[in-house]
Formats: structure tokens, sequence, C-alpha cells
């Protein structure tokens, strides 16, 4: 009745070879077993958009676990180097990370910025912080809410996404945009603030204190989301070194590092604030509630940097900085790391001189994060797997870029 | 810890394989062989004045003069400092040695400069493509690159 | 804690925590809903919204300058050089046009609602406006034209400058045939840039 | 006139007609559910849900069911027909098949056999058999999946169910559900719930193990009918659609209304057994055959509006957990219950 080609493992391009073995019943009777190798995604709902796993599964257990990536492969780097300007990398950089596109751009910005030795201005700094910590919140809610998708609580999900909503009009209010801002340019900035967005600032750090408790309360806190998450995809300190992670994942895993810190820019060292690390609350240190619980104290953490950063916002001209031509010396070349949301996020530019960029290499966080997950994926269970995946908290448009 | 400081340190235990430095930059750099890349990245990683355990970027190059080259960033969380090194290759003899042994981050950014310019990096464990079709003909990040015309059949948009 | 004491306690725990996520739920059940009926209802849209591209091309000078800066290259543009003896009138910052814009086409499909264009035009003659919705079914559609010369208007266009360029390298001519060190110039420059 | 009598004259015509009064009810049940479930989940999201078809999209889940139907049928090509097609037949059927023994009303149930209880149970676990079989015809791994988790799950949480009927029936002595429910009519003191019909000490001690047997067969029943917390099956996050991730138009339909029929068939089992089937709260107060059809149908509506608010609030269990819960946790609870209320009763 089934065609047994169909029963056959597709051909893997990694060679494995799948293991068969075999059982006794009670009866005496012996039966074949094998392990299956099952494709998740590009397709799959929770694989947060075009991941491709390949899993080798015993039962549920898994075995093995085979990322394909390049489904999104906008070929970044190579579009940056038929650019005729600098400042035109920028809607690209955009598109990279989409969920935090604001910090994409800084850290763009950032690098050009040092390869010029421009200094830009006190102002253009506290507002940059401003909006980098609000699209922090809004990249972290997405995290959560998505995160309770991943665990089955489809309610949290939508909270998230109308406090998201709010940081969105805050955007949009700035610089017109909701998604892809274009807003933080090289030197300066594309717009000043508005008049009334200092008011609907702090109005949104007033309104998102409690949500964010009531966030905990239903989701962080729940003991079935407990159960599901702790001693779940525990990333050790020292794999987790080993492989570069960043961002809230390391810091999940009980490393102290986060770049805002400890390669300081900006004005982030005038600010009063503390990186938030995992401490193994639940169960082990760097487990997927580890990583989950760091995001919530983190947004907690922005909003006392929004607060400060709104405080302390001094007055000045926001495009004076802005370069007339941006051409960089011949063979300059620097390598910049910003705090994303999700990590670090860095830009190599090499020039040669002229007013496009010679080499543009984007690190990303999400990349770089996600190559951990066969080591941290391996004995789980399907169902711990889409949890593993979605703790990493990957963007598929810059893990391809 | 400067630059210099590890250069001289380098330079006392593997003086051949080291070929030239640059410290007048924002961002110092050491030129290191590409056949002991490994030996030496394992000596900065375990030398516990060094350490440098977080390799932060691996970028291939392709400096447009049939030289290619790999440029390693690396950070020791420990002692917060960096170092940047970089190795080359020319066009006939695309081997450089793989670190992905030492860091485990390397072996996806080595798969993709293995994937977008063609750098071989020997003992690496897993070398495919990464981010491009395991079909796909050339490398997309060469200088020199050409689109193939058709990739299945289809009409490639150049 | 024994192992009878945590069972307990875990069960326990979870009925109180599942009891206040319940208590969350129930409560939003009678709150107002956040969502609005979208074509009936719109979203208030702030002054600095960047959609729609418009271009007042009364007042484009055909710089190219916009089109430069499109990371995308969405925008097209076409000019030709206007005879001292056609007069094509000020823009509204009062700068002088020398430049016939036959064509000025945006894809807007293309767009990527960066606006990068609209800052380094000398006139502010393109500008985003706020209009959001502006699907088509046929893609073609999406590729506007704002340039308003007809096609009679531009072959004359076209036909005045060939005419004044022959002028000018029949001047020349004369001028160098009276000076005759330097060798005779070469064909006169295109008409369309 | 004559035929329509001769018609009704004929005793095999209208048990076949008083046979499908359920499959009508069924029907309306399911959209009258489906539209509140997706109200209520709206709404907890601060959302509104639909809005446009009819007043407050009243007519939503018809024009869903008429799009369902229309649906192009697509059977995978390598997959066991027979088997497909046969699956969501045989859901069906088990989920169909224990109506015949819910009493609605005094007069009306549609087999009153002793038995009641126990075909309940037996033909439930019917429906196992076509989940699996889907999730095997469908030839597709996640399916699969779906299927065998389903069938684990059903088994396991049958157990629970089973243990609190047999409570139930130790304390009115019957397995026949109309004969149940009589037992408890008179009045909201008169539930099982809170000690049934006995003297106030009995009552009293039986109180607190009748609640917690009654709670213990709520959180099973949820797990009955595969919804969260315990949607394992069909798990969208991790298993696609799970069984039924194959299936499309007509066929899917079957499993969608089947799922509605078996969540109505656990809250009128809870309600039967627990809450006075459709005895009126208020003794002899609104009650008579015709209020007994709705004080049944609007105490099983209440039950469901609760498994819809937990489901929209919980997040999902994992697999071990889940048999956690049922072989460590309910059955054992259970166990206890049933020594209690026998010893009770002994007393």
């Amino acid at each position: 009745m089934i065609d047994q080609t169909m029963l056959q493992p597709p051909t893997l391009p990694t060679n494995y070879t799948v293991k068969q073995g075999h059982i006794k019943t009670s009866t005496g009777k012996t039966i074949r077993t094998e392990e299956m190798i099952i494709n998740m995604g590009p397709q799959h709902p929770s694989t947060h958009g075009v991941l491709r796993l390949e899993i080798v599964v015993d039962g549920e257990i898994i075995v093995d676990c085979i990322p394909h990536i390049g489904y999104l492969h906008r070929c970044f780097e190579k579009h940056c180097e038929h650019m005729t300007n600098y400042q035109m990398v920028i809607p690209y950089a955009d598109r990279m990370d989409y969920c935090s596109a604001m910090t994409n751009e800084w850290a763009f910005a950032l690098a050009a910025e040092r390869l010029l030795k421009i200094e830009v201005p006190e102002r253009v700094e506290y507002i940059r912080v401003i909006m980098a910590e609000l699209q922090r919140i809004a990249s972290h809610l997405i995290a959560v809410g998505t995160y309770g998708i991943d665990s089955g609580a489809f309610t949290p999900f939508l909270y998230t996404f109308i406090d998201r909503e709010k940081i969105l009009d805050l955007f949009e209010m700035t610089c017109g945009a909701r998604l892809l801002y274009n807003y933080i340019w090289i030197g300066g900035l594309s717009h000043d603030l508005p008049p009334k967005f200092i008011e609907q600032a702090k109005d949104f750090v007033e309104y998102f204190r409690p949500r964010l408790k009531m966030l905990n309360d239903l989701l962080s806190y729940n003991e079935i989301f407990v159960k599901r998450t702790a001693n779940v995809g525990v990333l050790p300190k020292d794999v987790a070194i080993n492989y570069a992670v960043s961002g809230p994942q390391l810091r999940g895993s009980g490393v102290n590092w986060d770049l805002r810190r400890d390669d300081p820019y900006s004005i982030y060292h005038k600010l009063e604030w503390e990186p938030q690390v995992g401490k193994g609350e639940m169960g082990t240190v760097g487990d997927c509630w580890d990583r989950h619980i760091v995001r919530m104290h983190e947004m907690e953490q922005c909003l006392n940097i929004i607060e400060q950063a709104l405080a302390g916002l001094p007055e000045g001209n926001v495009k004076a900085a802005i370069p007339k031509r941006i051409r960089p010396e011949k063979d300059a070349e620097i390598y910049v790391r910003t705090e994303s949301s999700r990590g670090e996020l860095g830009f190599y530019i090499v020039s040669d001189g002229t007013a496009s960029p010679f080499r543009v290499k984007a690190r990303g966080p999400a990349f770089v994060n996600l190559s951990v997950l066969p080591e941290i994926a391996k004995g789980a269970m399907i169902a711990d797997l889409v949890l593993i995946a979605g703790s990493i908290d990957i963007v598929l448009g810059e893990v391809d870029r | 810890m400067t630059a210099q400081d590890i250069f001289d340190i380098l330079k006392v235990k593997f003086s051949d394989a080291l070929t030239e430095k640059k410290f007048d930059t924002v961002q110092p750099w050491v030129r290191i062989a590409p056949n002991k890349t490994k030996e030496i990245c394992f000596f900065l990683r375990d030398d516990s004045a060094m350490q440098f355990d977080y390799l932060s970027c691996l970028s291939g190059m392709d400096y447009n003069n049939g030289t290619f080259g790999v440029v390693y960033h690396l950070t020791s969380i420990v002692h917060k400092h960096k170092i940047v090194l970089k190795t080359f290759c020319t066009k006939d003899n695309m081997h450089i040695q793989s670190v992905s042994a030492v860091w485990g981050t390397a072996n996806w950014h080595e798969r993709e400069a293995f994937d977008l310019y063609g750098i071989i990096f020997d003992e690496h464990p897993d070398l495919r493509r990464l981010l491009m079709p395991d079909d796909w003909e050339g490398h997309p990040l060469r200088k020199d690159y050409k689109v193939q015309e058709f990739y299945h059949g289809m009409k490639v948009p150049s | 804690m024994p192992a009878v004491g945590t069972y307990f306690y875990n069960i326990f725990h979870s009925l109180y925590t599942v009891i206040v996520g319940m208590k969350i739920t129930i409560k939003h059940l009678f709150t107002h809903s956040a969502t609005v009926q979208y074509p009936t209802v719109k979203m208030k849209i702030p002054e600095r919204a960047r959609n729609r591209l418009y271009v007042n091309i009364d007042d484009c000078i055909g710089c190219d300058q916009c089109s430069m800066a499109c990371p995308v290259d969405c925008i097209t543009i076409d000019t030709i050089k206007s005879t001292p003896d056609v007069d094509l009138g000020l823009t509204s910052k009062n700068t002088k046009k020398r430049l016939y814009v036959p064509r000025f086409d945006i894809d807007i499909a293309k767009c990527c609602y960066c606006g990068l264009c609209v800052w380094p035009c000398p006139t502010d003659c393109i500008v985003m406006t706020d209009v959001y919705e502006f699907s088509e079914f046929d893609r073609k559609k999406l590729i506007y034209s704002f340039s308003n010369m007809s096609t009679d208007e531009i072959a004359g266009a076209q036909e005045r400058l060939k005419k004044y360029d022959e002028e000018q390298a029949a001047k020349k001519a004369a001028v160098k045939a009276a000076a005759p060190i330097t060798p005779p110039s070469s064909k006169p420059e295109s008409s369309a840039s | 006139m004559e035929i329509i009598q001769k018609l009704f004259a004929n005793e095999l015509i209208v048990s076949i007609l008083l046979s499908l009064l359920p499959l009508v009810f069924i029907i309306a049940y399911a959209l009258v559910v489906l539209y509140t479930e997706m109200k209520v989940a709206a709404h907890i999201q601060d959302r509104v849900a639909y809005m446009r078809t009819g007043w407050h999209g009243l007519l939503q889940p018809i024009a869903d069911m008429l799009k369902l139907l229309q649906k192009e049928d697509i059977i995978p090509d390598k997959a066991d027909k027979l088997l497909f097609r046969l699956a969501p037949i045989i859901a069906f059927v088990g989920t169909y098949a224990a109506y015949a023994v819910l009493p609605f009303s005094s007069i009306y149930i549609g087999s009153n056999i002793n038995l009641g209880a126990f075909f309940l149970v037996a033909v439930g676990s019917l429906v196992v058999v076509g989940i699996l079989m889907a999730g095997w015809a469908s030839n597709n791994k996640w399916s699969l999946f779906g299927g065998v988790r389903s069938a684990a799950q059903m088994i396991s949480y049958e157990i629970p169910t089973a243990i609190a009927i047999i409570i139930v029936v130790m304390i009115t002595g019957s397995l026949n559900l109309q004969d149940v429910t009589k037992f408890q009519d008179g009045g909201i003191g008169n539930w099982v719930v809170f000690g049934g019909p006995s003297p106030w000490l009995q009552k009293l001690m039986l109180m607190p193990f009748t609640i917690i047997t009654f709670f213990i067969l709520f959180v099973s029943s949820i797990a009955e009918v595969n919804r969260t917390p315990f949607d394992l099956p069909e798990a969208e996050s991790e298993l696609v659609q799970g069984f039924n991730t194959e299936y499309s138009g007509m066929r899917f339909a079957m499993f969608y209304l089947s799922e509605y029929a078996n969540l109505f068939t656990v809250s009128a089992v809870g309600i039967a057994l627990f809450l006075g089937g459709w005895s009126s709260p208020f003794g002899t107060f609104m009650s008579g055959p015709v209020w007994g059809i709705f004080w049944f149908v609007a105490k099983a509506y209440i039950f469901v509006l609760v498994q819809i608010w937990v489901r929209w609030t919980l997040p999902r269990l994992r697999v071990d957990q889940l048999m956690y819960v049922s072989w460590k946790v309910l059955t054992p609870w259970l166990f206890v219950c049933l020594l209690s209320v026998g010893l009770i009763l002994v007393l």
C-alpha cells in the first residue's frame, strides 16, 4: 500500500548514515528500528522564517540536527560593494534584521563614522540611545511573544504586539516609517525629535512597566511554561563563548558581557544600568528559561536607560555633523561592533578611497547564535527543539543577509 | 595588553609565521602565515596572558589583485583586549588552515567564506556551501564574479 | 524540600499560576479591544509619514540628484537641454530651469521608501506623501510617469536643440577656421544626457 | 397525509429520524461554539474577531462551513487511500455514537440503555482509532507523530475519566445516565459535585472528594478533546497540524466537526454526572422536559466556555509531562477519592 521509496531517507548532503537496530518484544519477536529523518522547515510554522532544520530523530528524541540556511540570502554584502555612496547602504542594513532595524543602522553608521573620524553632536547620541533602546524593547517583545506561541500560548503574543505598536507609533512619528526607518544617518539623524515625542515616550515608559509584570505573570512564571523551558537546551558557559554567541543568549548562559559596557560606544557609560545575567533560577544556568527571563529583565533596564536619556537630552542640531562627501581614506579598515537586540552586531568595512565601500562584512548576531543550535539540540525532544530554536531568537533576514 | 605586547610574545614563539604587522591604524593587525593559523590561534586562545576565547568575526576578503585573505577579529572576554589577525593566499593556492577546531563559531564563518570567495579551509570538518545552493557556480563575492545565466533552467537576473 | 513535599508543592503551585494567568485573561475579556476596523476606520498618519512619492514636475530642474541617491534605482530621468531663446520659467525657489524633463519615471514597486531621494532635491519638488493605498492588478501601472511633456513637445525640444547644436558647431568651426592652430573639434555632444 | 402518517407509523423510519436529530444539533452547536470560541479568544487577546459577515460576524461560521464544503478534496498521492478516506468517518462516528446515550431531557434520550456511562467510554475510544488512522494514512511524518501522540494521550486520559465515572456510579448506584440525572434532580444541592442528595453529614464528607473528582474529570476532558494545554496531537508550533495536516475540504470539516461534537460530549458527560444534567438548579422552578433541554445545553455551554478560557491562557505541555500529569497526578488522586468515597458510602 505505502510506497516503499517514500520511507527511504532522503539523500543528505552531510552523508549522515541512519542507524538501524533491533528490539525484542515481550512475545519474543524482533522488530526492526530505524532513525527517522524529518525536515523541519522552511515552511514549518515555528522556524521563525525560512530556516530549514534537518533533524534525525529516534522516536521523539533528537539524535542530530543540521541547519540549512540561505533561503533568504539577498546578497547584502555584494549590494554594499555596488552602492555609490555609504549612505545608500543604510536602507539595506535596515533590512538585515528587520525586527531591530534601528540598531542595525546605528551599527553601520557608527562604523562609517569611525572610519571617517566624525564626532557626532551630543544630542544625536542621546536620541540614538533612546531609539535603540526603544527598538530593543520592540525586538524583545517580538521574541517573547513568539516564544509564547512556540510554547503553545497564543495570547501573550498579541499583548506584546499591542505594546510594540506603541513603540512603532513613536518611531513613525519621528521618522515616518514603522519598520525600516533609515533614521540614523552617517554623522547624524534624518529628523530631529518631533515636539510631542518626549512626552509620549515618558507616557510609554509609565505604561509599559505594569505590562511587563503582567507578561511575567501570564507567561514567564506560569508553571507549565517553566516546566517546558527550565533545564531544556542548556548552553554551558564555555560552549557559549567558544561559539561566540552574544546578546541575551550569552548572558543567559551566565557570562556578564555586554558591549554597551565592555566595548563602550556612544553615551552608555554615562547612564546607570546593569547587564542582566541568567542565574538558573528555575533550573540550570543557560537553559531556555534563563534566556527568556534575561530578555524580560533587559526590557526593564531599557526603560531605565530611556528615562535617563530623556531626562538628560541636550539641545543641538542633529544634522550638524553629516558630511557632504563620504570618502574615507584609501585602505582604511575598521571593525565596529555594537550590542544590537540579539547580540554583537559588527560591521567590518574596508575602504579603497572611493565613494563606495570596498568590502562590507556584516557579522550578524543571529547568524552566529544559530550556529550553536546543533550543539544544544542533541538529546532534546522535538517539542523542545521548537523551544530551543525560539529561545535563540533568530531573524532569518539577518542569518542569511 | 597592547597589540605590541601580543606581537612580541608571538614573535618569540612563531617567528617565521609572522610576516607583517601594522600598528599605526585604528585597529592594529598582525599578518600570519596561512598554514600556521591553527597553531597560532590555539596558542592565542589557551595562553593565560592572552586568552582570546572569543572570535568576534571572521571575514573573507578579495583584494582585487589576485590576493585573497581572511581577517580574524579576536577578543578576550577575560582581559577585554582585542587583536586583528590577517592571513593571505593567492588565487592559485586558495588554501588556509581552518580554525574551527579552536573556536566553534569559525565553522559557519569559514563555510561562508568558502561559499562566497572559494577559499578552501584545510581540516574543516564540514566544508559545504552555506548561503548559496549546493550546485551554484562560482563564488559571488569575488570581484571578478560573473553571474551564471541559467540556474536549473531559470533565468538568473543579473 | 522532601520529594513528597515537592510533589504537592508542584501541584498547588501549578494550579496557582494557572489561576493567576486566567485572572489576567478574564480581565482582558472585558477591556476594550485594540484593533481598528481598517478600511472603514483609519489610523491617523503622522505628518512625517513616508509613503508614496510625488513629484511636482513644474519645479523639477532635472538635476538627477534624486535618481543618484536612490539605492534601488527606481527613478529614471531623461533631460533635454533647452536653447537660450526658450524661457522654461522659474521654480518656486526662484531658480531658473534650464532642462526639459521629458521623462521622470518612478517605479513605485521597486521603491523602498527610504526617503533618501527627498533630501538632495534643491527645489523640494520630490516629496513623500501620506498616500499608502495604491495597489494595482497590473505591475506596469506602478510605474508612475510624472513628466507632463507630450511627444510633440519632446520632439520639438529635441529638434530645436539639434538645430542649436549644429549652429553652435558651425560657429565654432568658423572660429576655428579663423584660428587654424587647434585641430577641428569632434562632433557635438549628444542631446540627451 | 396518509403517506406521512404511514411513514411515522413505521418504527424504523421514526427511529432514523430521531437519530438524525442530534446530527442537526451537532452542526448547529458546532457553529455556535465556533463563533463563541473565535469571539472569546479574540476578546481575551484584545481583538474583535469577525465583524463583517452579518452583525458582528454572526454569519461567519456558516460561511466557514460552506467554504470548507466547497474546497477541493485533496488526497496525497502516496497516501494510503482507503484508510485516508475512512479515518474522518470513523472519528466522526465515534463522537456521534456517544450522542445516543446523552440525556438531553427527561423525555428525550436517544437510547436509554442501562450501560450508558460504560457505552460512552467505550465508544469514545473509537475516535482514537480514527485519528491514529489519519496519522498513519497521510504518509507524512508530522501526521504520524500527531496520530501516535494522540493515541497515547487519549488512552492514558481514558483512565482518569473512567475512574471518575466509577466514583459517580458508586454514589448514584446506576450506570444509566438518565437515572444518574434523575438522582440529582431537585436543585443545586442535590448535584453529585456537592455530594448528592444524601444525609448532610455524608454529604459534607463526600463533598471534597466529589469536587476533586469533578475537577479531574474536567482536566481529563480537556485532554480528551485535544485542546490546549493538552493539544499535542495538533500542536501547531511543533507538528504543523498534527494528524490533519494532509486533510482538506470536506474531510477536514469532518475532523473539525467531530472535535466540536466531542467538546460537547465531554461537557455533557461532565454535567450529566456531576452537575445535574437537565435538572434545574432551582428545584422545581423552571423545570420540565423543555426546560430540561435548555438547562442541559446551557450548562454544557458554560463548561465549554471555561474550556475556551483555559485554552487561550495556557502554554502547552510536553509529551512526558502530559503522561506525568495523567499517571502520577490525576490517577493516584482519583484512587484516593475512589477509596474514600467507597468508605464513606459503606459507613
